[in-house]
């Protein structure tokens, strides 16, 4: 429950900070609908933004591993 | 019980309260360039259809995220 | 009582926003005073930001609305 | 009650302490473009008078909006 | 016992998905400008050189910080 | 120790706030390594910004007086 709760709480601020990060890359002048060419944008955004947060994750925890290891 | 429910609303206005000053910040920054003496049509339509997009947005991040990726990627990012 | 809590922290809220964006749209190079073209400034800018808060407001509603009967 | 004042006095200093992150942060970014070896005098006189004018801001803000839209904002804001 | 340990490594495993968040951020911010269909391999380096480089940074700050002036400025931050 | 409490919580939001600036303003590309330049840049960055947190704050709090003797 706890486990759930804190990846209820991961996933929700991974939502936030993707929806405002690709709003602000692929909506410059909104308009009166959500056109398909921002929705094409708004796709690979979420998909390069979900790359970047397994990449950073990835990179920071090998970090903190070796900086363990030299201890 | 009707303590309980005044309560409830009370914190759903507040929630409400919150995204509106979030969505304000957002597109404040934009529709607004330089404050002049009235809001004219062009900066009015801007904000309105910020908010109607920004919304649509939310959605679509939201539904596409469910589809694909929601059960593997609540595991990954969790489990890492 | 709580209604008024609520009230006062959403005027706080408010206030220290419009505050911080009224000052970064006004305030380019800060003088030794506040002279009259930027206070100008900034009481235009102070109304644009409630028309804003509110025109904000009853869009975000009225799609509230809209979603729920949707439902 | 000596305590209760110990706790106060800290409370204050925390404030006090967080409005000046809060303002050097606002400031640095509107008076410090490259670090340099030393702060120069320009960037002295700006940071000075960064802060004297945003608290001249912050209390022409407060002062207006308490003259002509408190009592209305407050309930619009509230019961919209 | 083992309550506690759990919790402390679920708090930990939150701690650090926070930093993620926060680094993902500002190397996104850095690293992508037009998002594409694929992730290519500038930006690739570029995520994973900004993550190295913002630690080594945050590292550099805090030994100098420590070595130069952490009691100074305490007392300095605190009883100014 | 409430007063080390509220000493420590001030020093890390300090040296939060002053990571992400000097980061910001010192490694635009970042390389394989820190590089000496960046350090310098970085070194430099941290006494300014420390210059401007001392004299924002006496700046501040010398305001705060001044308002004070006026009522």
């Amino acid at each position: 429950q706890v486990k759930q709760q804190i990846a209820v709480a991961n996933a929700q601020e991974l939502l936030t900070k993707m929806t405002e990060k690709c709003f602000k890359k692929c909506i410059n002048k909104p308009g009166t609908t959500l056109d398909s060419s921002e929705q094409k944008c708004v796709a690979m955004c979420m998909d390069r933004y979900m790359d970047s947060w397994n990449l950073v994750s990835r990179a920071y925890s090998s970090r903190l591993q070796k900086e363990r290891q030299r201890l | 019980p009707q303590l309980q429910q005044f309560i409830e609303i009370e914190t759903q206005k507040q929630k409400f309260q919150f995204l509106v000053h979030g969505l304000t910040d957002i597109c404040w920054e934009l529709c607004i360039d330089k404050p002049s003496s009235r809001l004219d049509n062009k900066s009015e339509h801007c904000l309105k259809n910020c908010v109607e997009r920004f919304i649509d947005c939310s959605n679509f991040v939201l539904n596409r995220f469910g589809k694909t990726q929601f059960a593997a990627a609540t595991e990954e990012i969790t489990f890492d």
